[in-house]
């Protein structure tokens, strides 16, 4: 009688203990794993459909890349409510390095994926261990003041990252240099990384460490109480959500074969965006930043495509408009309004 | 140091001028239930935290299980077994009641089902079994209380310290921690409390100590400490004839 | 030696610049336990309205702060009242809301100016003022002095008005604060008020020195921040200091050192201030602790 | 001039009769061309003045019977980054099948969009971008009618050697410049290019200063190139930053004896800024000006009234005629391709050599091998009273005097 049964078993003999109540279940791990194939499968399907519609494809590409950012931020962001804008930094670490070891050394941008993981991860834990001490607005503040460092040092020192002029990566079509002509390959590298991500972000939310996150979010004291190392937990945490976010900027390096500082390290383009989609998502959630991103992305990029030749900055001044009243009235975003109205109906009929 | 789970030697705390703990010791068995009671601004919060390792202090020891934990900091505490509880409840609100054991649970264990079954486990102890699905926020004050209880007994703690675990609760509610204490107490836990309700302190029928002015003025059983001159001295002020 | 007086002037204008805009910046902090995010973009409508009194009403900037500032002050309230009140207990969707407002700003002026760099004529803005070889621009010179007027007319008020002594109060324990029957709710609104009504100032004086652009308030927002946690959160006079040592460390990084780096090194200042000394060199001791308690 | 475009007239005639023969594409449909610049963020202002420019060259080419016999369609892509480049060149190509790409104010945003072009083997014409690896990368549909970074570069460099040198009445090598520019790859660009130009004529560069174009504040800048006491102070960067250093050096009483903005400069926000007086005198190498001699820009009048017609007011920015002329020869090379495949393109590239003053901006066509036009440069104007008047290249000035350099 392996565990899950004991949860089925009637309320008098389950529980550890003696005349114990029936335990309410706990989403484990092993059920995301179940959601998020479904998820995959989901886009498998819609891949295979328009396959052969490079402009879905190229839009399908950028919301899984963005998605699986804000996955990744949410993870110290989210659970953890550290409230970090300096993400874009650890995206430009991983973009830069990939750049580089490709442009010089012709590495495969495969393999640039590890060396940009641990970079990034080095230097959020560099940088965040003195200002995790900090709390809400001088944590952001501090993130903020990264972003601008990084943007200065990156149009510094030209020799690392090409400078202003950036760095144009040769066309040299191959599975191993990650280049293709077309954008399937893209987008399934893309909801690869996304899956990837969200595996992660489940496997931590659904796991000590998930639960530490939380609870250092809501009351450090009590945590500490409870035998957590809150700063080993938020440093972890932002190991993890750098990594993954390191990832995602040298998939975008490769995408758009051309790194430059106002691309990568742009507050409103990258910076703030990750954390935009997951409040309009649902913050803390796990699937709140992917519902973020399916809706945002798209959405973004047809008011450019119909109101942004006619007014300047109409689309940008709807998405401003949708931060602040999501920030008023619907504080836990769309996913997390779902799941209240679905505990609403699910206490009701109990 | 044979057998005590917790000694406090010639603890003193000085904020500035001000000497809050001053020269405390005292020893503490596995199974005792010591209650530390003594007038407002007695030390008693300040010496409670000294254990916890709120903060550092000004001179003298803390040994628990043998070991001189006077430099570890509260969460290595909580580590080495000692649970504790805080006077103003922190609950983790959005967090269910089952979650908020479990992050105690997880100290001694990986596996998510094995700290939720156990976090059940020790919600049972406390009674809030029932409760264990619904969102901490919307539990009672007194459900609260028990739950933070819960949080600590799921650390597997061997040494549970309650700051005022009574305040604020009804008389019906006070009746039903003191059982559960009594009844924590019972199977063997080691439990350090501090009270001022002296009717409390008779219930529990054991060790008492006070405080006055950061000095320990007496150590023994409730009728023998509350009928000490000096305690009631410090407590009802100097008796004019 | 002229060289370095020279620079020193230039640190001290550039300083008072600093600290003009970040006084609202700080005074918001201090009482109303937010950071503001879209202070920068409060001042860039300050300069707007200055440009639109000049284009509309052909008054001299100096003059339309008569108009700006008050239109400031009641966006002020407005904000408050609306959108962070709402939020009071709420730190993290503070943060968004107010980044959102920045968002909303910028592109809304975007939007209707459609980008074009705007400038503000204005006599007194030509008068440079010039003692021997150090040369200084008279509306430098007029941003300096209001800096240190408010500065002192905002400590004289905090301090020996009874209004001034309330808002102290909410500062330091509203709840107790509310007891003594003091309406909080109102003076955050004023107080907030008074908070963009100062960028409003800042961005009238500012209008005649620079190129209007709706992505201008950016520019400001990071120098704030930088003023006030070096300074020191909640305290008047830490803006006006800090203003001064940002100003200063700016202007010899940038003539010794290199101009291009010297808005990296005043941020790796600000970072290290963060790290030894959050609460600043004049904040409330732990500002950063008291800042974020929760008091209902 | 005449004798090509009725050649190629007739050709696009014949393209169009066995085009409708077969009752595919039906005649009137339209040749459709993806305008890619920034029509949304703070550079709105110049990437729609751009637009403008190939909105007047499609009316013109239109009465001159379109592109391939077809009315040209003119379809808008916004791009303020390259992912939004991407997004945009894949839009017009797949939704709307775009025949062929033209554009951009902003390079970066040039690099991406024109290699996504590739993906769908479409054209992409660039006329305003300005970074050198733009052609240099040898991406084969990527062809550039209009100046480079180096041919701004080489302007401001030819004016000082050939005509500022004299003015001033000293030889080269007397000649001290101190080089000022923002550190974007806009001004570092076409800064290096200035020092080993100037450096290779013998002249004294006394010190190149980079700054944040966003900078709060540049009197430290102002300062260093006072001290270093330049006879010529060249400055490229955006309005906002050249702005801000044109009134600190009135602060600081900084007036070398000729100052040469390359760029930007050359607009009523800049006039708005420093007024007349504070202007006088104020060189800027910028794209040529409707106001060029009719010798130099044969139709510059021409292009002046047609714009004043269609807007109602005078171009913002000069930018736009050097598009609306880009727009003009890629018309005439896809007619004389008979096709608008950039390999077709390409082929013809070669037969083009129309000598300097063919078109309103003064511009030839001759390609090299990068496919670059080195018959594409910009021209000088000079702040007199409010009015920016060309005077450099002395034939594009005509009779106009350069004042007040050097006296």
């Amino acid at each position: 009688m392996n565990k899950t049964d004991i949860q089925a078993m009637p309320a008098g003999l389950a529980g550890a203990g003696a005349g114990g109540t029936a335990r309410p279940k706990v989403t484990t791990f092993a059920t995301e794993l179940g959601r998020i194939a479904a998820i995959g499968l989901f886009f498998a399907v819609c891949l295979f459909l328009f396959r052969s519609d490079p402009f879905i494809l190229n839009m399908m590409a950028y919301t899984f890349l963005f998605a699986a950012l804000s996955t990744s931020w949410n993870i110290i962001g989210g659970f953890g409510g550290q409230f970090s804008l300096g993400h874009g930094v650890f995206f430009a670490i991983g973009a830069y390095t990939t750049a580089n070891l490709y442009f010089h050394w012709q590495v495969s941008p495969w393999l640039s994926l590890i060396p940009g993981m641990i970079l990034a991860s080095i230097v959020a834990v560099a940088v965040s261990w003195p200002t995790f001490r900090l709390k809400g607005p001088f944590f952001a503040i501090a993130t903020l003041a990264l972003n601008e460092v990084a943007f200065v040092l990156a149009t510094y020192f030209d020799s690392v990252t090409g400078g202003p002029r950036g760095m144009l990566l040769p066309f040299k079509a191959g599975l191993v240099n990650m280049v293709f002509t077309s954008r399937l390959p893209y987008a399934i590298i893309m909801v690869g990384f996304l899956l990837i991500s969200l595996v992660v972000a489940a496997y931590v939310l659904r796991g000590r460490l998930g639960y530490y996150l939380q609870a250092v979010h809501l009351d450090e004291d009590a945590a500490r109480a409870a035998g957590i190392d809150v700063l080993k937990v938020k440093l972890t945490g932002m190991a993890i959500s750098a990594a993954l976010t390191g990832i995602g900027g040298a998939l975008f390096a490769m995408y758009l074969r051309f790194v430059d500082p106002p691309t990568v390290l742009n507050i409103q383009d990258i910076g703030v965006k990750f954390l935009l989609i997951a409040l309009i998502g649902g913050v803390g959630t796990l699937y709140g930043p992917l519902l973020g991103a399916l809706l945002i992305i798209p959405l973004e990029s047809y008011l450019r495509a119909t109101l942004g030749g006619t007014i300047p900055g109409i689309n940008l001044l709807i998405l401003g408009g949708l931060l602040v009243l999501f920030a008023l009235f619907m504080r836990r975003g769309i996913f997390g309004a779902l799941q209240g109205a679905w505990e609403r109906y699910r206490g009701a009929r109990s | 140091m044979s057998g005590f789970v917790l000694s406090v030697e010639n603890l003193t705390r000085r904020f500035g001028g001000l000497v809050a703990v001053n020269d405390v010791s005292f020893n503490l068995r596995k199974g005792d239930l010591l209650s530390i009671i003594g007038p407002n601004g007695a030390g008693k919060t300040t010496m409670f935290n000294l254990v916890t390792g709120q903060y550092p202090p000004s001179a003298g020891r803390v040994i628990f299980n043998g070991a001189d934990i006077s430099g570890l900091r509260p969460h290595a505490r909580a580590k080495l077994g000692l649970g504790r509880t805080f006077q103003i409840s922190k609950t983790l609100t959005t967090l269910t009641t089952l979650e908020n054991a479990m992050v105690g649970a997880f100290l001694k264990r990986n596996n998510l089902s094995e700290a939720a079954d156990y976090a059940m486990h020790v919600l049972d102890m406390v009674g809030l079994g029932a409760r264990a699905g619904i969102k901490a926020g919307t539990l009672t004050l007194s459900e609260r209380r028990r739950l933070e209880i819960a949080r600590a007994l799921a650390l597997d703690c061997s040494v549970l310290l309650l700051d005022e675990v009574m305040a604020g609760l009804n008389q019906k509610e006070v009746e039903s921690v003191i059982d559960l204490v009594r009844k924590l107490n019972g199977e063997g836990l080691t439990i350090m409390v501090i009270e001022h309700n002296l009717k409390v302190v008779r219930a529990f029928q054991s060790r008492v100590i006070v405080l006055d002015f950061g000095r320990l003025i007496a150590d023994g059983s409730p009728d023998h400490v509350l009928s000490d001159p000096h305690v009631v001295e410090a407590y009802l002020g100097r008796q004019h004839a | 030696m002229a060289a370095f007086l020279n620079i020193v002037i230039v640190g001290l204008l550039l300083g008072g610049i600093y600290g003009l805009v970040s006084m609202g910046l700080n005074l918001i902090f201090g009482v109303v336990r937010i950071v503001n995010f879209a202070q920068g973009e409060l001042v860039m409508l300050g300069m707007y309205g200055a440009y639109l009194s000049w284009f509309l009403l052909g008054l001299d900037p100096y003059v339309s702060a008569l108009v700006v500032v008050p239109c400031l002050f009641v966006l002020g309230v407005i904000i408050q009242r609306f959108v962070l009140q709402p939020l009071q207990n709420e730190p993290f969707m503070q943060i968004f809301a107010t980044f959102g407002l920045l968002i909303l700003f910028q592109n809304a002026v975007l939007a209707i100016t459609r980008g074009t760099g705007y400038s503000v004529h204005s006599e007194l803005s030509r008068i440079v003022i010039s003692v021997g070889d150090i040369n200084v621009n008279l509306s430098r010179l007029i941003v300096l002095a209001t800096v240190i007027v408010v500065a002192i007319g905002a400590n004289w008020f905090l301090h020996s008005t009874m209004y001034g002594k309330a808002v102290r109060a909410v500062t330091q324990d509203r709840r107790s604060a509310r007891l003594m029957g003091i309406n909080v709710e109102l003076a955050f609104m004023l107080t907030f008020g008074v908070g963009a009504a100062l960028a409003g100032l800042a961005g009238v004086l500012l209008a005649p020195i620079y190129t209007l652009s709706p992505q201008i308030g950016g520019n400001f927002i990071l120098a704030a921040f930088a003023v006030v946690v070096l300074g020191g959160l909640g305290s008047v006079w830490g803006a006006f200091f800090g203003g001064f040592i940002i100003g200063l460390i700016e202007a010899f990084a940038g003539y010794y050192l290199s101009p291009e780096l010297k808005h990296a090194i005043w941020f790796l200042v600000f970072i290290a201030v963060l790290i030894v000394r959050p609460g600043g060199l004049f904040g409330i001791a732990g500002a950063e602790e008291v800042g974020l308690r929760e008091q209902d | 001039m005449m004798k090509l475009t009725r050649r190629a007239a007739l050709a696009g005639a014949a393209m169009a009769l066995c085009l409708a023969v077969p009752g595919g594409a039906s005649a009137e449909e339209t040749f459709k061309v993806g305008t890619i610049n920034p029509y949304s963020g703070p550079l709105a202002l110049y990437g729609g003045e751009v637009n403008r420019g190939y909105e007047l060259a499609a009316d013109a080419v239109n009465k001159a019977g379109g592109i391939l016999g077809r009315q040209i369609e003119i379809l808008k892509g916004d791009a303020t980054n390259p992912q939004e480049g991407i997004a945009a060149v894949e839009r017009l190509a797949t939704r709307d099948n775009a025949d062929a790409f033209i554009g951009t104010y902003l390079s970066a945003v040039a690099g991406a969009a024109s290699e996504t072009a590739l993906n769908y083997n479409k054209l992409y014409w660039d006329t305003n971008a300005l970074a050198t690896n733009l052609t240099e990368r040898g991406l084969p549909n990527y062809i550039r009618s209009g100046p480079y970074s180096v041919s701004f570069a080489d302007v401001s460099i030819d004016l000082i050697l050939n005509s500022l040198a004299a003015k001033l009445g000293k030889q080269p090598g007397e000649l001290t410049v101190w080089l000022e520019h923002e550190e974007s790859v806009y001004g570092t660009s076409i800064a290096e290019h200035q020092k080993e130009r100037l450096e290779a004529a013998g002249v004294k560069v006394l010190g190149i200063g980079a700054h944040s174009y966003k900078s709060i504040d540049l009197t430290d800048s102002v300062l260093r190139a006072r001290d270093a006491n330049p006879d010529i102070w060249v400055q490229t960067g955006y309005v906002p930053d050249g702005n801000l250093l044109l009134r600190t050096a009135r602060d600081q009483g900084f007036k070398p004896k000729a100052t040469v903005f390359v760029g930007t400069g050359d607009t009523k926000e800049t006039l708005e800024a420093m007024g007349a007086d504070g202007l006088e005198g104020l060189l800027v190498v910028s794209y040529p000006r409707p106001d060029i001699s009719e010798a130099y820009g044969p139709g510059s009048k021409a292009y002046l009234e047609a714009y004043r017609a269609k807007y109602g007011e005078d171009p913002i920015a000069p930018q736009s005629m050097a598009a609306f002329v880009g727009f003009k020869i890629m018309a005439s090379a896809i007619n004389k391709a008979g096709s608008a495949e950039p390999e077709a393109v390409a082929g013809v590239l070669g037969s083009f050599d129309e000598p300097l003053r063919t078109y309103e901006t003064g511009f030839g066509a001759k390609f090299d091998d990068n496919k670059q036009n080195l018959r594409a440069f910009p021209t000088v104007i000079q702040w007199q009273g409010g009015k920016q008047i060309t005077v450099f290249p002395d034939d594009a000035a005509g009779d106009n005097k350069m004042v007040n350099i050097g006296n």
